[in-house]
């Protein structure tokens, strides 16, 4: 078993004809996802470069293609749109890749999520990967191997790191979520750790975090109170300066609220495990394990 | 994104909120001509894009000509050091003239967006003019939050409930709400991602003014408002962070002595992180983003290397959307046109790292590749701590 | 038993200080009904001439109450506001009086109210009452008579004919809804009608309806799939010119559609019983039961 | 409240929709000068408030200046009837002039409240320039919706869908999504009940044109928009009917006998029916409304009266908000003003129906006061039939 997704999960691309689009549709072909469509306006009827159909509405791709997943690849200002007709179409779960959603875009977004049936990771994240059987997203693939050990990360490359890292100690993972950077997001650290804990699959969870927010204080008091498995912990930004936003929207210490120290210390509170060398997720993991 | 206090206010003003009578200049004589303008008593105001301008003496009510002219030799054209600025201040290029306000409450007010809540919330409370982080330490119970409906906004009852927990009654509440009406329409319209008057006045005539007004806007949404753009003040900025910017670079600078260029914010935070870790200070922050072409990695590497208290460069690339490749010929286009007397460390991994590896070796420039994350930083790390040894 | 409300109602209003609705609180309170409150923002705290507690916000109201239903008399620009507000504070009846909403405005409401707790009745309506129980709206209490007949209609002083015409025929009235002339009102006949259809002291129903849009039709087909109990039926508007809109927003006759013929051949395929003289409403639902 | 044709496209062009160039004359010469700017061919349109004008003769391509003038003689001032404006007709004050569009193909879209989806919805047709009920009866196929969510409204992708239902391609589509953006944006931001293109046409260019276009404003939301209430043209209503607009009241004329003043839509209509069904013909619908003070009442018995058609009246009110002695004591102050020598029946019930019954039986004036409806219904239906007698 997994989270989220698996072999059998059958996947749309918004925006199968543009430049990332197609190439990462490319890659998840490669990695043995079942991508089964794309949608891109104008041009319903005709077949991708790699000879996936293309439909004009997504309602008229779920319904030709019985998918169960999306992943939006389209320029920040439509994703939006595209994220409610996803919605609309009652998808079950919808990845989005997109950089760049002005926040009261994703308010909106997250206003219509709440009385539908559908799953939202992202925006601005890599996607989701279970390591062999599925993956939505650009997380090269061939960097991860199937194992025991869940990975739920604010960050992206710094996820392929902890990757790396959790290969090189030996072990593999069962799903990797990179829920993204924004100061609002699809699913948080609660959602996905509630999930992983059901996963009889899952061993271990590493979860990597950032400076800004307190999703990590949440997930925090969540593992203390619901989690019976061990949880390492990583917080970005402990040399970040206050007021300055570090790259992502959401990675900013403000008010003097939301440091690297705070949260690092609030999670070692609850009674978990945070290694303070980027370099040693992977290891630490092993060790408690 | 921010503005300053004086584009906040004809924002403001545009959305009906009441603000001040107020005017800005550049020069001394320029500043001096609209004082008599706004008749004194008025009030002088620092534009820095900082605040805690008050307590660094930057805000000074004026009696007359003669005390406006001492201000403005003062603080024109010179570094206004606040709590918010860092140790060397910011350049004070314009002033304020403000009418002076017969006050008699200052109240707190802002509309931002709610990380928790994911939505937006207005915030209010009775302790105005003060930090509103010391007001949540220290009585939280006097701070007052509404949350906007996601889809539908806020609506006018909250506005009216708000005005009651601030102890308002007829009159007051009335302007109030329309002081709400205003304010959260001016931060919908404009995809301000916070909105803050601090203090929010009563004045003696029972108006609502809006003494001080700052604005921060979304600058993921600034392409819906291009007329915007014009507003922002690059004359605050740090000038490589000028120049990384016009190559949509990520680049934060900072005083250490690693410079770095990583891929991803999480990543370069924890490649800033892992230096600081084996000792050594990073000397900035350089996310070369998603989509970075070759050229796009080469203006990085200018813009970091232009900052001469950088002794070593490591290059942490974990590519995904980012092949490594192009990584690598950006590196190599920058090192071959360039004079490089640093030592430079390079690690790649992910996709099409091979290609670039193979890139990478292939050429005759002198630099390290690190085989692994922890090898990197310490390498960098030991080369600024012996700066004149090569590798 | 009634439907709605009975003796246990207990009432806000909102606008408890304005002219009709301080008239009709001290109507309400008249008729037995157990209002326990007012909203009136600036006034809080103070007391009405009725001398029921007045609040600032319906939170604080319905928290210091425990108020079950409200009742809206605030002027139309205003009247979104109130509704939202109620709907917020998951007040389990909302009735709104006001006449004059902008559609959009009702169109607001009812998304709000999809997601809610909240049932609606009205806007442009008299309200509802449950003869010796419970009366919330401006119908003129005195002529009701408690009983067994449910009347649900789309119109105003019509319904108080009806109901004096139940009355004359020595019958008396279950609950009485007037739903509202408006395009889009809170509840319809088929909302309603299933609750009848439940209420065990509800032995036969009458409806009252207009020219324009199909509710009509709707209630025909609920009627015929669903309802065990007689129904007699009127249609107002046979005499109404097309394309002019008769006083209520709801009742035009556009392009066509919506006249007071087709309705009645519908309802009467549906196999209900509809009366042509609006002066034999009462003596039609004595002959059916 | 309807508005104009050229009223409509002044609108829409302001929220980006194309419409083809075009000016209102109102006398002979300008539209003369006015057809000469535009150019000949052009179109040359009566402006009445009712469609089916083309079929009318209403509408005309023009050559030259002399059909100009020949159309102009013919349609100007003069009563134009078609299907929708009843026998007499209504009188053409301003003539549209239009430039000649190259039409390749025609179309119908519309927005307007779905009153069983209870939001708005867009509905667009292969079939334009015939009337829409006819498609929806013999072709309902050919008509395709996308339904607004009540909260956020339209978004972009129906637009796009709908384009492609109605077999849009590339740039086409683009042009329709702006189209159906700027119409949308149109129907929200001036709370219109009805936007409707009847045709909207492809130009020989490929380019999209309301060529026809109507807009209905919701006239419980025109308070929010105080310069539309200017637009309302009056010239074609019945003096009465705007009369009775001034006093609040809920006034339509009719061709029957029997004047009807009532409370209530609903009991209105249902008195007009009751008329008809004892054989007689209401002369009006007359809502006297839900806030009606005596004064109200008044107005509403001088405009009834003032119609001379009226041979008998019918005052039916069951009391609610309206209490019935205020109706009362309305009655009375206009029969004491007014020399009437009509048949007056009067029924009321109640709110405060007593204390009314007490005031009409005490006064001096002629009336007979009705024990009930059918009873009151009757009494008018043989009043006029038999005009001359007494009651």
């Amino acid at each position: 078993m997994s989270i989220l997704i698996d072999k059998n999960t059958r996947i749309l691309v918004q925006g199968i004809t543009g430049r990332e689009g197609a190439f990462h549709t490319e890659q998840m072909l490669n990695d043995g996802t079942r991508v089964v469509g794309g949608i891109t306006p104008g041009k319903g009827g005709q077949k991708s470069e790699h000879g996936l159909p293309i439909f004009n509405s997504f309602r008229e791709a779920k319904e030709a293609t019985d998918a169960t997943a999306s992943v939006i690849f389209v320029p920040p200002q439509f994703a939006l749109d595209a994220a409610l007709e996803a919605i609309e179409a009652q998808i079950e779960l919808l990845v989005c890749i997109t950089e760049g959603l002005p926040t009261i875009d994703m308010v909106k977004i997250k206003g219509a999520l709440r009385n539908s049936k559908t799953r939202m990771i992202g925006p601005n994240c890599p996607g989701v990967i279970s390591p062999g059987k599925s993956k939505i997203g650009i997380m090269p693939g061939f960097i991860h191997k199937p194992g025991h050990i869940g990975i739920i990360s604010r960050s992206g490359t710094l996820t392929y790191e902890a990757v790396a890292q959790v290969c090189q100690a030996g072990l593999g993972q069962s799903t990797c979520i990179g829920i993204g950077g924004d100061p609002i997001i699809g699913s948080n650290f609660v959602d996905l750790l509630a999930l992983f804990e059901q996963d009889p699959e899952t061993h271990g969870i590493i979860i990597i975090g950032e400076i800004g927010g307190n999703a990590e204080e949440n997930a925090a008091d969540f593992i203390k109170n619901n989690l019976s498995k061990p949880v390492t912990a990583f917080i970005a930004g402990a040399t970040a300066p206050a007021g300055r936003r570090m790259g992502h929207a959401g990675a900013i210490v403000s008010g003097g609220k939301g440091t690297a120290a705070d949260k690092k210390n609030y999670l070692r509170e609850c009674g978990i495990h945070v290694v303070e060398n980027p370099a040693e997720i992977g290891i630490s993991m092993k060790q408690l394990i | 994104m921010k503005i300053h206090e004086y584009e906040s206010k004809i924002i403001l003003k545009e959305f009906g909120v009441n603000v001040p009578r107020g005017m800005v200049g550049y020069s001394r004589s320029e500043i001096l001509d609209k004082a008599a303008q706004i008749g004194y008593p008025n009030v002088l105001k620092a534009q820095i894009l900082a605040g805690g301008r008050g307590k660094a003496g930057g805000v000074k009510l004026i009696k007359n000509e003669q005390e406006a002219g001492e201000f403005i030799d003062r603080i024109l054209g010179k570094p206004l050091v606040t709590k918010q600025t860092g140790p060397t201040g910011q350049i004070v290029r314009k002033i304020y003239i403000q009418e002076d306000v017969d006050i008699r409450k200052e109240l707190y007010i802002s509309v931002l967006i709610d990380r928790e809540k994911e939505t937006p919330v207005l915030i209010a409370s009775t302790e105005g003019g003060v930090e509103i982080e010391k007001v949540a330490a220290e009585t939280p119970e006097k701070i007052f939050y509404e949350y906007a409906d996601p889809h539908l906004g806020f609506q006018r009852y909250q506005f009216s409930r708000m005005a009651f927990k601030l102890g308002f009654r007829d009159e007051l509440t009335k302007e109030f709400i329309n002081f709400c009406t205003g304010m959260t329409q001016a931060f919908f319209t404009t995809d301000a991602s916070l909105i803050e008057n601090n203090p929010l006045v009563i004045t003696g005539t029972g108006q609502l003014v809006a003494l001080d007004a700052k604005i921060s806007l979304d600058d993921n949404a600034l392409y819906r408002h291009k007329n915007f753009i014009a507003l922002e003040d690059k004359s605050e900025k740090d000038p490589l962070e000028i120049e990384a910017e016009k190559h949509h670079l990520n680049y934060i600078r900072l005083d250490g002595k690693v410079g770095c260029m990583v891929n991803g914010a999480g990543l370069a935070m924890a490649t800033m992180d892992i230096i600081k870790h084996y000792g050594g200070e990073p000397a900035n922050f350089l996310d070369v983003g998603g989509i970075a072409s070759s050229a796009t990695v080469a203006n990085g590497f200018r813009v970091l290397l232009s900052d001469k208290n950088v002794k070593a460069v490591l290059v942490n690339i974990f590519g995904g959307i980012v092949r490594c490749d192009r990584v690598a010929k950006g590196i190599l286009e920058a090192l071959e046109t360039m004079d490089i007397d640093i030592p430079i460390i390079i690690r790649l991994e992910g996709t099409n790292a091979e290609i670039a590896r193979d890139l990478l070796n292939d050429s005759p420039l002198k630099f390290k590749v690190a085989g692994s994350f922890n090898e990197a930083a310490r390498l960098a790390v030991a080369a600024t701590q012996n700066t004149t040894g090569s590798l």
